[in-house]
């Protein structure tokens, strides 16, 4: 029973310990929830990089109203219960100015509710669904995003293959885990079809699938001239590479779950001549971008992702916010982040509206050799 | 008088309980302080799951790996009702009463929808043993996401997010009062014997005249109700329920938060899913290390005693607890250390 | 038809590799009746070693500047895929010496939770970032790599029908392995003692049988098993992270269940099964019940025959 | 004439090609403690099987108090009242001996689930009710001070007589005992013959019992049936018995009685 007792003992020291540490007068604190580990370990270790490539730079240019910014992440696994508590905790007890966070849109959920409760402002860097930031009818007061919702992207690819490129038939292959994809379909697929195009066949995967073949097979038989895949790149480069095996010649469609040096890595090549919208290129000559790409690779190696770069521009709104508002409760700070104005990211021109989400134009990029290129700018 | 001693005495823990809560309840409140409310519900869902499983795959020794897939049942019957009824008010009632009543009809619905898919999952448990019914309750459980997660009506990948908050300390701590005692109250009774037949012998158990086919369907609704139960409380906690929640990892973290109780031990679920439940959010400060430190703590804690925390064993059976009486029930004590 | 033969060209490619982690599972279950939980990511340790080796002896792909010739490619085709096994087989050894062997005469469950103890450890551990930088980044984080390329891809197609030469080597090896697994348990000294121990592992032990050696060797076929299914894998498939083992190790427990657990031709003909039914279903009905079909089909298996396809029920003798 | 407890009427039970047992008769009358014997593998606890449902006789039928059972579960039938214990002991290992004879109490309790979930009266009642006659029943068979021992850790001798305590616990009619004194030495045997016939007189029920050593089985039972290759080969008191040469041959072998000229010995105060 000694066992029981120094496991119970050991517990209580470190919930003591972790409960002791107060945040000194002259930092700000803010939060991260993101997924370090778990299945989508991948997209929210981005975001944190992007997270914390932003808090170096605005120390070393003297931090906010003088006082040095300190980012504290809590690791959720992916889940979202832990999420909510993860929230609640850097809310209540590590006392954040604002929490950022999460990349899924079902984990942004369960942790906006706590954010509106505790009238702490959350910005999610990368969560689509337009539930998140709407409870019910309503905005939530205290939670916001930088990135573009799911009818945006959706409807920007549908008039873009509609209108652009003159399909008239599409197919459609969705990763039905994940709320980001299943929602870029739905609103695709509406669009696409408003505008009198076809959708010849709507499949499914999961996402960290291997093989798509059984999909892709049954779509070459339906003849479409593109398939939209709306889904993470780590998924989108096998499915690419799986069609070209079967014989499928069609381009490829997709949206900013795409965008990562990994997705050509692994591609080689078989997504040349396909589509996605993004919020940005890393080819845009903007300093801004450049020397965010260059610190990027000198601090992580490799090239940032969306995921990366959307962490890195809700940082930076909270942190222009905090300097803009007049002191550091959560309600003003709140007021200065629903103010952005035309601030300038990475991902975009950034705009908040009265539903909190980030008003900004997307780019569409083509693949050619390998490499995206900048092909058109869809206004919103 | 002796039916009124009759009911006193089958509500006695909850008589004593739930002042206890609610005057918890009214502290958290008071004090303003919400930090522990959610952590708080996590630990006692967390107890919820490892008591109700432990019915199935300690008492009855039937291996469950399904349990993930009763809660989203639960969870996501529950937000249907809670939902559906939110435009409704009983007039008569003042609203926070009336909302919480209806909040008691979502959970007993869940209860009674998550009981229903456990005799669909029970079913199997009659021709298959062992590692083939642990792998067929994970497919079930996997059937039960995939469903969800193709039907638009239950919100698809996203779930069903905007429930009213409806969880507190109050309903978490009842449920978890009611799993522990009816864990407890089944492990003493002939019914609960009949379970611990199954597990040592089946064969034997049957010749008994133990009706072992039904025994086990009733475990496994027994054991689905709660597991419902409990995803309900959480899904009105987080106020989402979505097929994330539900994977089969989760039910392998039930099935870890018993074995290292010790199988068959109510006080060893209790005390496992606290502790495992607490510990995991002690860890946080390591980042992505805290699961590496889980894991490897999982390891040697299972080296270091396989028998789980408390072996078969409750906790009012221990040594340290029976100091007196020890020498009398010398049974007992050799059994507390275990086998070689 | 075209579709229905690309269907069954697809199936048959990705049952191959259910069913080559099916055999590594299938054979230590036959032998400990352990669920070796981690065995899925012991295959994912295999595709990092393959990936790692390499980077080590410098792979060059298909399309470099000169290309590599066929002994080249050859040579460093089997130092990877050699290296892999071994690199996987230590793995197996070690994790079979400290986690499972010292609580082999406990109930099934203590060892059930160390596997899964294994299983999280190698998960998590391969997802933390990157500590060591040269030669080789480990751990390898979270974000995919992509597996090079060992041998250059040729399709083929005939009829509109198209498969690669990977998926034939895929199928050849497979069949190749499990012919050799048939031959070691049935022909060999060792599949003698094995089968003893998978018996009665006491009673095997009083007649003089090694059972920890047997055991350990047993351990360490199936994990070099699971290396050179996750080498063929990757190769096709080249996109590999810490958590790429999780569903390829159900899946193959689901194989090797719906094959009959302990059988090595089961294990098989259980993975083929697995693969062509997900891929029917997924082709022809809504792609999306995928997972929710491949398990109902193995419950309808298991309900008709509880034991497998190729297991044999044991009546309890009363 | 009464209901017979037990009626088999030409059962047989196949394995595949392999015949256990073959056209198997048997009528036992309230109270009446017959022996079953044979060489292994004669058929004895096949035919104990076809009665208590573990297998399904192939042909045949078989009754228990007048009513067919064929195709009933192990459970009904022992609610019917037909109670057995097993070759090898299957006592419940990890439970205590007073639990091991509660549960078989259990198959003639009353009350369900939602009693023991809510503690009503008549679950309190019944509790009361299966732990005194569980203890009766260790009392009966002389294990009232292991009580609270795990039946794993009880010696050989006591594990069996748990088992038939276990097995009385079910309130049978018809008790079957599956090789009782197996293992034990002389004296203990006749012990337990002493005790079985004791428990047949103090509860009045029929008894059913397989034993290896006919003298002993010959000493308490008043009628035996012997099986040899699934066939019954003599039927009969245990005097008739003893006199078959198909029993002494299939016992014993034509060798051996050649040369020894022996019959086998009726033991004392046998009738």
């Amino acid at each position: 029973m000694r066992l029981v007792r120094a496991a119970v003992l050991t517990t209580l020291a470190i919930v003591a310990a972790a409960c002791q540490k107060k945040s000194a007068s002259d930092t700000i604190l803010i939060g991260h929830v993101g997924s370090l580990t778990g299945a989508e370990a991948s997209f929210g270790t981005s975001t944190e990089n992007g997270i914390r490539l932003a808090v170096e730079e605005i120390n070393a240019r003297g931090g906010i109203k003088g006082k040095r910014v300190v980012v504290k992440t809590y690791d959720d696994q992916g889940k979202p219960e832990e999420a909510a508590v993860a929230a609640t905790r850097l809310i209540t007890q590590d006392k954040v100015t604002v929490l950022l966070g999460e990349v899924a849109s079902s984990r942004s959920l369960a942790m906006a509710p706590i954010a509106d409760a505790n009238q702490v402002p959350q910005i999610t860097p990368t969560s689509t669904n337009p539930r998140v930031t709407k409870d019910g009818d309503k905005t939530r007061p205290y939670v916001f995003r930088v990135c573009f919702i799911d009818p945006f992207q959706g409807t920007v690819m549908a008039k873009f293959a509609r209108e652009n490129l003159k399909l008239e038939r599409v197919a459609i292959l969705r990763d039905v885990g994940s709320d980001y994809s299943v929602g870029l379909a739905d609103y695709f697929k509406k669009k696409f079809e408003e505008l009198g195009g076809t959708i010849v066949n709507d499949q499914s995967f999961k996402g960290g699938d291997q093989d798509f073949k059984a999909q892709l097979t049954t779509i070459k038989g339906k003849k479409p001239e593109l398939i939209y895949v709306p889904g993470y790149y780590t998924d989108v480069a096998l499915v690419a590479r799986q069609a070209r095996e079967l014989g499928i010649k069609v381009p490829l469609g997709g949206g900013d779950g795409w965008d990562s040096a990994k997705l050509y890595e692994i591609a080689q090549g078989a997504l040349d001549g396909s589509f996605f919208s993004n919020h940005y290129t890393h080819e845009n000559p903007d300093p801004l971008i450049q020397n965010f790409v260059k610190r990027y690779r000198e601090k992580f190696g490799g090239t940032p992702d969306s995921m990366a770069a959307l962490g890195y521009d809700a940082a930076q709104v909270a942190f222009a916010a905090m300097a803009r508002a007049t002191d550091l409760s959560g309600p003003a700070v709140r007021d200065a982040i629903a103010t952005t104005r035309n601030f300038p990211g990475v991902g975009g021109t950034i705009t908040i509206d009265s539903d909190h989400n980030a008003v900004k134009s997307a780019v569409v990029l083509g693949i050619e050799k390998n490499k995206a290129r900048f092909i058109a700018t869809v206004n919103p | 008088m002796a039916p009124l001693r009759q009911l006193l005495r089958s509500f006695l823990p909850f008589l004593v309980g739930v002042p206890v809560l609610l005057s918890a309840q009214w502290a958290m409140e008071y004090s303003g302080s919400q930090a522990y409310t959610l952590l708080l519900v996590t630990v006692g869902v967390n107890v919820i799951l490892a008591v109700s499983l432990n019915v199935v795959n300690g008492a009855t020794g039937q291996f469950s790996l399904g349990h993930a897939g009763f809660m989203a049942v639960g969870a996501y019957t529950a937000a249907k009702i809670t939902l559906g009824l939110a435009g409704f008010k009983l007039s008569f009632l003042p609203a926070a009463v009336s909302d919480q009543l209806f909040f008691a009809l979502a959970l007993a619905a869940a209860m009674a929808a998550a009981g229903l898919a456990g005799v669909l999952v029970g079913l199997p448990s009659l021709r298959l043993r062992g590692d083939y019914l642990a792998i067929v309750t994970l497919g079930f459980g996997e059937i039960i996401r995939s469903v969800i997660e193709n039907m638009k009506s239950l919100g698809q990948a996203t779930g069903l997010s905007g429930l009213p908050l409806r969880t507190n300390l109050v309903w978490v701590g009842v449920s978890a009062l009611a799993t522990v005692v009816m864990a407890r109250r089944l492990s003493v009774s002939t019914q609960g014997r009949a379970l611990f037949a199954i597990r040592e012998d089946e064969v034997a158990a049957e010749a008994m005249g133990v009706d072992t086919t039904g025994y086990k369907v009733r475990a496994f609704v027994i054991s689905a109700a709660y597991a419902g139960l409990g995803g309900a409380l959480i899904a009105h906690a987080i106020l989402l329920a979505t097929p994330r929640m539900f994977t089969f990892v989760r039910s392998i973290e039930v099935v870890v938060m018993i074995v290292l109780g010790g199988l068959g031990s109510i006080t060893g679920s209790v005390v496992s899913a606290v502790v495992l439940t607490l510990g995991l959010e002690a860890l946080r400060e390591f980042q992505a290390y805290r699961m590496v430190v889980y894991a490897a703590l999982l390891i040697v804690l299972m080296l270091l005693r396989p028998q789980g925390i408390f072996g078969t064993h409750e906790l009012w059976d221990l040594p340290f607890f029976k100091r007196r009486g020890a020498r009398k029930d010398a049974g007992g004590a050799a059994r507390a250390g275990g086998a070689p | 038809m075209t579709e229905f033969l690309q269907h069954l060209v697809n199936g048959l490619s990705v049952g191959t590799i259910y069913a080559l982690v099916a055999l590594g599972y299938t054979m230590v279950y036959g032998v400990l009746k352990l669920i070796n939980f981690a065995h899925g990511d012991v295959y994912m340790v295999g595709a990092f070693a393959g990936y790692y080796l390499s980077e080590l002896v410098g792979v060059r792909p298909p399309w470099a500047d000169p290309p590599p010739g066929a002994g080249e490619v050859f040579v460093k085709a089997t130092i990877v895929t050699m290296g892999a096994m071994i690199i996987c087989g230590l793995l197996g050894y070690v994790i079979e010496r400290f986690a499972y062997r010292p609580l082999r005469h406990r109930a099934r469950l203590t060892a059930l939770i160390t596997a899964i103890g294994v299983s999280f450890l190698l998960e998590f551990g391969f997802q933390l970032s990157p500590l060591v930088h040269t030669p080789i980044e480990f751990p390898p984080g979270p974000s995919p790599r992509v597996f090079p390329a060992l041998l250059e891809r040729v399709g083929y197609e005939w009829a509109g029908v198209s498969l690669s030469n990977y998926d034939i080597i895929g199928l050849l090896v497979a069949l190749g392995l499990m012919l050799g697994l048939q031959f070691i348990v049935y022909r060999t000294r060792f599949g003698t003692a094995m089968r003893a121990v998978s018996f009665d592992s006491e009673v095997a032990g009083l007649m003089g049988i090694p059972v920890n050696r047997i055991i350990s060797w047993t351990f360490i076929l199936g994990s070099a098993l699971a290396a050179a299914a996750a080498v063929i894998s990757a190769v096709s498939r080249p996109r590999i992270e810490p958590l790429f083992g999780l569903m390829a190790g159900l899946k193959a427990f689901v194989a090797a269940v719906l094959g009959g657990i302990g059988s090595v031709p089961g294990a098989m003909v259980g993975g083929l099964v697995l693969g062509l039914a997900e891929e029917y279903v997924a082709g022809y009905t809504d792609s999306s019940y995928r997972d929710a079909i491949a398990f109902t089909v193995l419950i309808l298996v298991l309900l008709i025959r509880p034991a497998g396809l190729f297991g044999r029920f044991t009546v309890e003798k009363v | 004439m009464s209901i017979a407890t037990l009626e088999l009427e030409g059962v047989t039970v196949r394995f595949g090609g392999l015949k256990a047992l073959l056209d198997f008769d048997l009528v036992m009358q309230p109270g009446e403690l017959v022996g079953l014997i044979g060489p292994n593998g004669a058929g004895k606890t096949t035919a104990f099987n076809a009665i208590t449902g573990v297998y399904q006789p192939t042909e045949g039928e078989v009754r228990v108090g007048g009513s067919r059972v064929n195709g009933r579960k192990p459970h009904q039938i022992c609610a019917r009242g037909v109670a057995r214990t097993f070759q090898n002991i299957r006592l419940f290992r990890e439970l205590s001996a007073l639990d091991n004879v509660r549960i078989a109490c259990h198959a003639r309790a009353e009350s369900g689930f939602f009693d023991a979930l809510f503690l009503t009266g008549r679950h309190l009642r019944e509790e009361a009710r299966i732990l005194s006659r569980a203890e009766e029943y260790l009392e009966v068979m002389g294990l009232g001070h292991r009580r609270d021992e795990v039946s794993r850790n009880l010696p050989y001798g006591e594990q069996r007589r748990l088992e038939i305590a276990r097995a009385l616990a079910t309130g049978p009619k018809l008790l079957c005992l599956d090789e009782p004194a197996a293992g034990m030495n002389a004296a203990e045997k006749v012990e337990l013959m002493e005790l079985i016939r004791s428990v047949r007189d103090r509860f009045g029920i029929a008894i059913l019992v397989i034993e290896h050593d006919m003298r002993l089985v010959m000493g308490v039972s008043e009628r035996l049936l012997v099986l040899d290759h699934g066939c019954t080969i003599a039927a009969g008191t245990p005097a008739e018995v003893r006199r078959n040469p198909r029993v002494i041959e299939a016992y014993l072998g034509d060798a051996y009685l050649e040369e020894k000229q022996i019959a086998v010995p009726l033991p004392e105060g046998s009738p």
